[in-house]
């Protein structure tokens, strides 16, 4: 029904169009109004992504293709399978909320901020819909720019060192995927990315090709070591910022993974796969004793995010050991389509988080979690909502943020034991530095005059969250519709990954 | 038996959470409470309804609500199970929950969460049912730490005092802790079974007590074993079974009610109950039933003693929870999982009747909790007077009451059991049954008996509580009392049918019972055993201390300072809890961060090589002189380079 | 004969240019510059391009070598001694220069352009002219190069007008220049912080 | 001996645009003659008609395939036709940017026109230049005009200074370019190019003197193009030439000298290409490695951007000596577009360059987005394009020089050269956070006329236009070599 | 008879003495000037000597054009010098030194 419209152009365009028309309207009335349409309209058109979806099939849906650099033969070519979707909606809906998000918050400059992450939201849509490599690339540094000014203008204090560490971090990752893309390139012939899916590659180059892949997206996830700029360029980030970065930007890092490193590099992925799943596990369980020595509240919640995203690379790459102990068939997609759920989840839960810490900021101007106690008393609704999402966060079941770890804890048993016991440390590191954190800003008497003094939540922000906790329990209660659309791609990459390439 | 029904059943609480939730502020409180109780009784009724379907017209059911998920080959899926093990805890919670909805209308009566707290009841209502009625391992632990979640809610809620808000933290990492095992156990069964649906997995259970596998490499384990251990640290977390009971008795800091129906009555028997639920599994791992077994003894013993030297009213009923909760787990351990869950259903009724006795009492006394500042409550709250002594004397076991039965059971079988570890256990259990009836009767007495310790000139006098109080402690007094005659179906019959799993080989309740000629008989022969007259000699020397010569405990505590040291500290372990673990990770959080992040990986890594190309860029800068000869010697230079390596 | 003059003119020419490179003195140096033009052109001579060598003469030495002679003496230079750092660095230079010059007579010696390699050229024919020759170049195949070097010579007068000529101040009052000046013209407000804040360098290194 | 003269009537017409510009400059240099001071506008004028009348000549005539006249000396083939409608249009920006600037410092001088005319003259002839002499004539017309124009605010200390480095220096590099010339020259016997390369092919040389040759022809290369070590004058004369004069400079001169190169190594020696790939190697990598990591230390911008220049060259060399088509059209378009960014950067300086303030300093810069956010926007996308970040052009042109060193398998110095594109990335940062983060000194608005208005959005959006659709651009550099 | 390589080495020398002289010298700037005099004159030679000896014409050409650009260097050259001089009342070479870094 939707087949004939060319609905990934319309996602990717229309929003950046629309952030153009956003900045040329000016700073007025309209402004706000104006962008909350747009990105309405576009998470309108993204739900269309999911009603005309075919679960059945791994192959390209929605697909486009139009020459666009014919000397290299770089086409403009689209399609969605059932990694991408999901996160095109979300990125969509991500959108929506953070314009709402900004609606009072932004005085300053507000149609360049709301511009900014309408333009972005376009260029992340386009991240995950772009199947020519060098469309992939340009969409996926492009991304940076926007992301790089709505930091450096409408961040805090060190906003400066933040947003550049942030910007450097990433292109220093991303210039080595430009060259595997290159490399691939000058294997294959072509920068189509189902056909360097095809392509064989020798043990060596595969290695190269591999540490490449994972340098660019290691940094986007971020994994340990490469974790720093995250929590530097959330603190700094304002509270739209935040959102886009922890429930987009870092995603993109895993759906790099799984477009590229994997299916690509399949021997090499599996001769290293014990890099990528010792990263995770120290990212969730360094990072989670880091999360726990954090005072401020945004850094926290950034570094309790690099602890989720570990689950997610962990799904990813514990694939190769499951295959080797396959006593049951169920563990790998088990562990691709928990790392997968993870991610969605993760983006509503860490940008519900974010948005709480903004609630409290917008009202106290600080992140310092010494600066709270007892909030709960002043502002019971929002009370009520920053528990359940730490809920969420902590992994409670009935919460999204329970699914992916479960599934991911559970298929760990299967590669190793002590998989499955380091990754389930997160059980008691996570609910201790969320809950931490809860009892010192939320509970408790009121513990100063500032804390006295605020006022619960409005309207329009109750709406933005009980929309996100809506979400989060609905999957978290049932997760079955979301999976169900990947059935059919996880099931091809793992054939995909399971056949060498030597 | 229908899907409509058990439905209906489950969601009729969370419904009425629902109302008294979100709705509470708008329809005040008559209605949150009444919203909230009705959901429970149509619980309550419904549960009946189907226990009465499973007892007497045999009936079972196992089916699927919705597919929860699907991976690969892989359904998970939320469905429901009803066995007599179901049904008989659906009645359970369902009872205490109505009995202690009905008390919070009093007790909570001038509280500003009044509707939350219902709320907060009907939900974990909800959750408790979703627990025992789950028929797959991903739903157990839905309800699982839906439950936690409930438990850490309440015990936080007055979040305004520091000590609520931090038992509540403290309650919910110490499961978490738990829950960590639970979860690897639930892992390891997927693994080894390949799915989560019980029927399938017990099935299997057979062929993976087979299998070995190798944790660290060269040394063989066994996948029951390690599967049945990891789960049981589920049930010690929740369970609250040594090491991990710490978070119980501060979890007192919640509203009375709350410590009647949660950490006394249901919720902290989830734990018994799933491993009675696993009983198929554990059968196979006699490795794991040992450590049952002397964990279950360990508490059992140790905690009762922590319980002599309390003297906040609630925190002694709370280690007097720890210490049934070892029985239950002994009897877990000893196979004889229907005596455990016979003693956890006795336990619920008069525990919960202990506790809310104790609300009484609190009431009565404007929330002063210390058993020294009471005494000679009794002509002032007769009914409450009455009904706490119906639950005492079943609490230590007096012959024909309900606790008398099933603890009897448990020694008995302990006594009979075979595997490692029994000899232990069975000291303990019988050394637990002396200290219990120290325990409860000194509280007894000095609650009830005895001068008025409090200033009774100020013209509050306490007086008896409202019937909404006291209707609940009689109807809980009355199971208390009858509830030990069902032992013959329950522990000796087959109630259970074929939801209690056990070898022969470990059937000690078979050997039990095989002289169990109905429940009088029971009686009579108790009357004559060991336990008995341990308990009789708790009550005595209760009365002798603290009836007769007031002044000796203070006299043994002096002369056993050493001992009273460490029964106050709790043997240490929320010292060690606190300075190890809590202060432990906060450092290796601080250390990591501030020298793994910060310096390291920031400061050398990231940081330095900015620094570093920048300071290279000063020095380079500095070539650039402004001076044309060094402008020219660079070209010549080169020139130089390039002669020499390109040409020569 | 040929090569003993040859070797002679090679001799003072080094020299000359030696000098040139190592005199204090500009005007010194000039005129061993016209030595060192002197002798190549009889080098040249040698090498049978009797035109350029007289070019070399008369351009050269007849005016660019003059122009450089009325700059000095019109630029009124002092003299002082050299600087410090002169002999300090000179070794790594006469080093540098030395492996250079080393590694080019390597190359151009007579292993690659020896007599044996490259033959001697036939003797010309007689009537040969070379300026001729050169002449008939010039005007056929090089006309383009040659209209091209014009440009350049115009281009070279009209620059050194540009950067040399100086016109001569008006000691006239220009009136309309004077009415309409304003304000801004002579005076600038700048703003000016009190206190030297921090740099945001400072604050981001 | 014949004394006849055998002069067969060259095929003027291929060099009409020459010519043409040949003879405008006369005119131009007799209207300066005669109307002195008050004719400069009618100069400007004349100036500006001249090089789009140029631009229009070069581009009817881009259809018409090429060939050799002047004997041999001359070429026009597709390559040199784009180069120098490149050349032109940039120029006529030029010297749209230049004169407001010159005008506000009494330097608005009509022979400031006439050198830059000649000057666009030598480079017209370096491009199509198939001969060592006409080639030499051609790089010594520019060089002389930029000599001048460099020294043209004679009262400045800096812009003699930075005049009198630039003439020795180059002068020492033409010597060098001459000297393997003439090697080159000894080898071969011919200074055709066309019959270097056809002497070259038949074989037979000796490979260690004609080396010997490459090194010094490389050198001279290098000096103009501004690569590693023969960079020293770059920031210098950047730094000290009025501004007006570094955008003449950094623009188009830069397109002549890569035409240059081609025209030497490729034509010429192409066939040796293994012997100058290495030297090309040594300078490239030290010019990115050099140009971005003392560009971070700048706080003059005009310097910082001459220390990125210097990085572009090393990224332009790295098509020239990947040796192969791909590589030489990769080069190509990252000189014209590297040339197009830098006018816009530098069009930028001019622009907020006020009478007696150089807007050279990167605090002038401060709050700048606050000030006029549409200038700010602009120049964002011109650092965002040198940086290489997409979907700016200067993404593609580090793209495709990339990927033409990664086909050749030399992925050490692909690494090398994204890694330094990364510590380049930094400075152009600097600009748009000292532009867009920090608060603004004076809070006036910014005035500029309307043409540089309407012209640096022009040259701003051509980059972001390009950015978006590089396609034909790029087809334009590939089908030259073809 | 002269062979080539005298003639080349000879172009060498002057060539490499010329180079040494612009860095050597840090005195005066019209001692730069000449030495590039230098330089081209040895350049010349060599053109001079091939052009001789391969009896091929265009290499003397050449020199007459490399001739015909050296004057008109050495006019813009002395030309910025004197502006320099104007300026700065200095030609020595170290002074040159406002511009660096």
């Amino acid at each position: 029904m939707f087949t004939n419209l060319p609905l990934l152009s319309l996602l990717i365009w229309f929003p950046i169009l629309g952030g153009i028309a956003v900045i040329l309207n000016g700073d007025n009335a309209r402004t706000r109004p104006l962008s909350l349409l747009i990105s309405v309209i576009t998470l309108l058109l993204s739900i269309c992504l999911y009603i005309g979806f075919d679960n059945t099939t791994h192959q390209m849906q929605f697909a486009e293709q139009a020459s666009w650099i014919a000397t290299f033969n770089i086409n403009y070519a689209l399609g969605i399978d059932g990694f991408s979707m999901p996160l095109i909606i979300l990125t969509a809906f991500s959108t929506v909320i953070v314009v709402i998000a900004g609606w009072e918050v932004i005085q300053h400059r507000a149609n360049q901020y709301m511009a900014a992450f309408l333009i972005m939201s376009g260029l992340m849509i386009a991240v995950f819909a772009a199947l020519d490599a060098i469309l992939f690339y340009v969409f996926f540094e492009a991304m940076l720019i926007p992301l790089f000014l709505v930091i450096g203008i409408w961040g805090g204090p060190n906003r400066v060192y933040a947003t550049i560490k942030f910007f450097l971090y990433t292109l220093f990752g991303s210039v080595f995927l430009l060259l595997a893309l290159l490399y691939l390139h000058h294997v294959s012939g072509s920068f189509s990315i189902l056909d360097f899916h095809e392509v064989s590659l020798s043990m060596q180059e595969q290695i190269y090709l591999f540490l490449a892949f994972l340098i660019a997206f290691a940094v986007k996830v971020p994994m340990w070591p490469v974790h720093t700029w995250l929590p530097d360029a959330h603190v700094e980030a304002p509270t739209g910022g935040s959102v886009i970065l922890a429930a987009i930007t870092l995603k993109i890092g895993g759906y790099g993974l799984i477009r590229f490193a994997l299916p690509i590099t399949p021997d090499a992925s599996m001769a290293l796969d014990w890099l990528v799943i010792g990263l995770s596990l120290t990212a969730v369980v360094y990072i989670g004793f880091v999360a726990l020595a954090q005072s401020d509240l945004k850094k926290l919640i950034a570094y309790s995010s690099i602890a989720h995203m570990g689950f997610v690379t962990l799904g990813l790459f514990i694939v190769f050991r499951i295959f080797a102990n396959s006593s049951t068939g169920s563990g790998a997609v088990l562990a691709v389509e928990g790392a997968m759920v993870q991610m969605i989840s993760h983006g509503f839960i860490a940008a519900a988080m974010f948005l709480s810490v903004g609630v409290l900021y917008d009202r106290m101007h600080t992140r310092e979690i010494s600066a709270y106690g007892g909030v709960i008393n002043k502002m019971p609704i929002f009370g009520g909502f920053a528990v359940f999402f730490a809920m969420a966060n902590a992994g409670l079941p009935g919460t999204s943020g329970f699914v992916g770890e479960f599934m991911v804890i559970l298929a760990s048993f299967q590669a190793n034991f002590w998989y499955a016991f380091l990754a389930a440390t997160t059980l008691i590191l996570g609910a201790a530095y969320t809950l931490w954190m809860l009892k010192r800003v939320m509970f408790g008497e009121v513990a100063n005059d500032n804390v006295a003094q605020l006022t619960d939540i409005n309207r329009r922000e109750f709406w933005m969250l009980a929309s996100l906790a809506i979400i989060v329990l609905l999957i978290g209660l049932w997760p079955a519709p979301l999976t169900a659309v990947m059935h059919a791609s996880v099931e091809h990459l793992l054939t995909q990954i399971s056949q060498s390439k030597l | 038996m229908n899907q409509t029904l058990l439905l209906t059943l489950a969601l009729a609480p969370l419904v009425g959470s629902i109302i008294a939730g979100f709705f509470g502020n708008k329809i005040g409180n008559a209605w949150s409470h009444r919203a909230a109780i009705s959901g429970v009784a149509i619980a309550f009724g419904l549960s009946a309804w189907v226990l009465k379907l499973v007892v007497v017209d045999g009936e079972s059911y196992n089916q699927q609500v919705y597919q929860w998920l699907q991976a690969g080959s892989l359904s998970l899926e939320v469905g429901f199970m009803v066995d007599a093990l179901t049904a008989m805890m659906m009645v359970v919670v369902t009872f205490v929950s109505l009995m202690v909805h009905i008390y919070t209308i009093a007790y909570m009566r001038d509280d500003d969460g009044y509707s939350r707290f219902f709320s907060y009841i009907s939900l974990f209502t909800f959750s408790m049912l979703m627990l025992v009625m789950a028929n797959n391992f991903m739903q157990l632990f839905f309800g699982w730490e839906a439950v936690g979640l409930v438990s850490y809610l309440l015990i936080g809620f007055w979040y305004k005092k520091p000590t609520a808000i931090y038992a509540n933290l403290k309650a919910f990492l110490v499961n978490r802790v738990g829950d960590f095992g639970f979860l690897l156990g639930i892992a390891g069964v997927l693994m080894y079974a390949g799915s989560l649906d019980y029927v399938t997995v017990f099935a299997q259970a057979p062929a993976m007590a087979e299998q070995t596998t190798q944790l660290f490499s060269g040394h063989d384990w066994s996948v029951m074993t390690i599967i049945c251990i990891l789960l049981f640290i589920g049930a010690m977390g929740k369970s609250a079974q040594v090491p991990l009971h710490v978070w119980l008795p501060d979890s007192m800091e919640g509203p009375t009610p709350i410590s009647a129906l949660i950490h006394a009555a249901t919720m902290v028997t989830a734990g018994i109950f799933m491993v009675t639920r696993m009983s198929p599994l554990f059968e196979f791992s006699e490795t794991a039933l040992s450590f049952v077994l002397v964990i279950g003894a360990i508490t059992a013993l140790f905690m009762g003693l922590l319980g002599l030297i309390q003297n906040d009213i609630k925190r002694v009923i709370a280690y007097s929870t720890l210490s049934q909760l070892g029985y239950m787990t002994v009897a877990l351990g000893a196979s004889a999982y229907a005596s455990g869950v016979f003693h956890l259903m006795t336990h619920a009724f008069f525990k919960a009747l202990l506790f809310l006795g104790a609300g009484s009492v609190i009431m009565a006394m404007h929330h002063q909790q210390d058993i020294r500042k009471m005494g000679g409550l009794k002509k002032y709250m007769p009914i409450t007077y009455w009904t706490a002594l119906i639950g005492s004397l079943a609490l230590i076991g007096f012959p024909g009451l309900a606790g008398f039965f099933s603890k009897d059971s448990i020694i008995e079988a302990v006594h009979a059991s075979q595997i490692a570890g029994s000899g232990f256990a069975y000291f303990a259990v019988l050394a637990g049954v002396f200290i219990t009836a120290l325990y409860s009767f000194r509280l007894f007495f000095l609650v009830f008996h005895g001068k008025e310790r409090f200033d009774i000139n100020s013209g509050h006098l306490p007086h008896e509580s409202p019937a909404t109080v006291t209707i609940p402690l009689i109807l809980l007094a009355i199971p208390s009392v009858i509830a030990g005659y069902l032992i013959g179906d329950m522990v000796f019959g087959d109630f259970f049918g074929s939801a209690i799993f056990v070898l022969p080989e470990h059937d000690v309740l078979k050997h039990v019972g095989e002289e169990f000629h109905g429940a009088f008989s029971f009686v009579l022969h108790g009357m004559s055993q060991l336990p008995f007259l341990l308990a009789m000699a708790g009550i005595v020397t209760a009365y002798y201390l603290y009836m007769v010569r007031v002044d000796l405990p203070a006299k043994i505590q002096q002369r056993f300072q050493w001992l009273h040291r460490i029964l106050d500290n709790k043997y240490g372990f929320d010292d060690f809890n606190a300075k190890v673990f809590a202060g432990g990770s906060r450092m290796i959080g601080d250390l990591l961060w501030k020298v793994g992040d910060q310096k390291i990986i920031d400061g050398a890594i990231v940081n330095g090589t900015a620094k570093t190309v920048d300071a290279i860029s000063k020095l380079v800068r500095q070539m650039q002189t402004g001076y044309l000869y060094h402008y020219a010697f660079a070209m010549i230079i080169g020139l130089y380079v390039l002669l020499t390596y390109f040409v020569v | 004969m040929e090569q003993i003059i040859f070797y002679v003119f090679s001799v003072i020419l080094l020299f000359a240019a030696t000098m040139v490179v190592t005199v204090r003195n500009p005007v010194r140096a000039a005129l061993f510059l016209i030595l060192a033009f002197f002798t190549s052109s009889g080098i040249w001579m040698i090498l049978e391009a009797e035109f350029l060598a007289l070019t070399l003469v008369l351009v050269y030495v007849g005016a660019v070598m003059v122009l450089f002679l009325f700059v000095v003496m019109m630029l009124d230079i002092d003299l002082a001694p050299l600087q410090e750092g002169f002999t300090k660095y000179l070794p790594l230079g006469i080093l540098v220069a030395a492996l250079i010059t080393m590694e080019m007579i390597a190359v151009l010696g007579a292993s690659h352009f020896g007599l044996d390699i490259v033959p001697p050229p036939l003797p010309h024919p007689d009537g040969y002219s070379n300026t001729k020759e050169l002449g008939l170049l010039l005007y056929t195949v090089y006309v383009y190069p040659f209209e091209i070097a014009s440009v350049i010579l115009t281009v070279a007068i009209v620059a050194a007008i540009t950067l040399t000529l100086r016109e001569k101040k008006s000691k006239f009052q220009d009136v309309d220049k004077q009415i309409r000046v304003q304000a801004k013209d002579r005076l600038r407000i700048i703003k000016m912080d009190a206190v030297k804040r921090p740099t945001d360098e400072e604050a981001t290194s | 001996m014949t004394n006849k003269i055998n002069f067969e009537v060259a095929n003027m017409s291929l060099a009409l645009p020459e010519m043409f510009m040949l003879a405008m400059a006369c005119v131009i240099l007799l209207v300066v003659a005669f109307l002195g001071k008050k004719g400069t506008h009618v100069v400007y004028g004349l100036s500006q008609l001249t090089l789009a009348i140029t631009a229009v000549l070069i581009y009817q005539s881009m259809g018409d395939g090429g060939g050799f006249t002047f004997d041999g000396t001359y070429i026009k083939d597709t390559f040199s036709d784009v180069l120098k409608l490149a050349i032109c249009l940039i120029n006529i920006a030029v010297l749209l940017y230049s004169t407001s600037y010159l005008k506000a410092r009494d330097l608005f001088k009509g022979e400031y026109y006439v050198l830059a005319i000649f000057s666009t003259l030598g480079m017209m002839i370096m491009v199509s230049a198939a001969n060592f002499i006409t080639i030499y004539l051609g790089l010594e017309l520019m060089s002389l005009c930029l000599y001048a124009m460099v020294a043209i605010h004679r009262d400045s200390a800096a812009c003699t200074e930075a005049a009198m480095k630039y003439f020795i220096l180059g002068a020492i590099a033409s010597g060098m370019l001459l000297y393997g010339m003439s090697i080159i020259y000894g080898v071969t016997g011919s200074l055709s190019i066309t019959t270097i390369s056809e002497t070259i092919q038949a074989g037979g040389l000796n490979d260690t003197v004609l080396s010997f040759g490459l090194v010094f022809l490389v050198i001279g290369i290098g000096f103009k193009l501004g690569a590693v070590p023969f960079h020293m004058w770059l920031p210098d004369v950047y730094h000290g030439a009025p501004t007006a004069v570094t955008l003449f400079i950094a623009t188009t001169p830069k397109i002549a000298a890569f035409a240059m190169a081609m025209r030497l190594l490729v034509d010429g020696l192409g066939d040796v290409q293994q012997y100058w790939h290495g030297m090309l190697v040594m300078l490239s990598v030290m010019s990115m490695i050099i140009g971005n990591v003392v560009a971070i230390a700048q706080t003059n911008l005009k310097r910082m951007l001459a220390y990125s220049t210097i990085s572009h060259v090393g990224f332009i060399l790295l098509g020239i000596l990947s040796g192969t088509q791909a590589g030489y059209a990769a080069s190509m378009f990252y000189v014209v577009v590297y040339a197009l960014m830098s006018l816009g950067a530098f069009g930028m300086i001019i622009l907020m360059s006020r009478q007696g303030f150089e807007a050279d300093n990167i605090e002038a810069y401060k709050g700048l987005s606050q000030r006029n956010p549409w200038f700010a926007l602009m120049m964002l996308i011109l650092m965002f394009s040198m940086a290489g970040i997409p979907p700016l052009v200067g993404f593609y042109a580090k793209l495709t020089v990339i990927k033409a060193v990664v086909d050749i398998n030399l992925m050490s110095v692909a690494i090398i050269a994204v890694l330094m594109s990364v510590i380049g990335a930094f400075y152009y940062l600097r600009i748009i956070k000292v532009m867009y983060f920090d608060k603004p000194d004076q809070r006036e608005e910014l005035e500029a006329p309307a043409d540089m208005r309407v012209m640096i959005s022009v040259n701003a959006l051509t980059v972001f236009g390009l950015g978006l659709f590089p396609g034909s651009l790029l087809a334009l550099c590939a089908s030259v070599f073809s | 008879m002269i062979a080539l390589s005298d003639c080349l080495i000879l172009g060498a020398l002057l060539f490499s003495l010329s180079v040494a002289g612009i860095f050597i010298n840090r005195k005066n700037i019209i001692i730069l000037l000449m030495c590039v005099e230098l330089m081209l004159l040895a350049v010349n030679l060599n053109f001079i000597a091939f052009s001789h000896f391969s009896g091929d014409m265009a290499g003397q050409v050449f020199v007459f054009f490399i001739l015909t650009v050296a004057a008109a260097e050495a006019a813009i050259g002395l030309a910025i010098l004197v502006v320099l001089f104007r300026n700065r009342q200095t030609i020595n070479v170290a002074d040159l030194d406002s511009l660096k870094g």
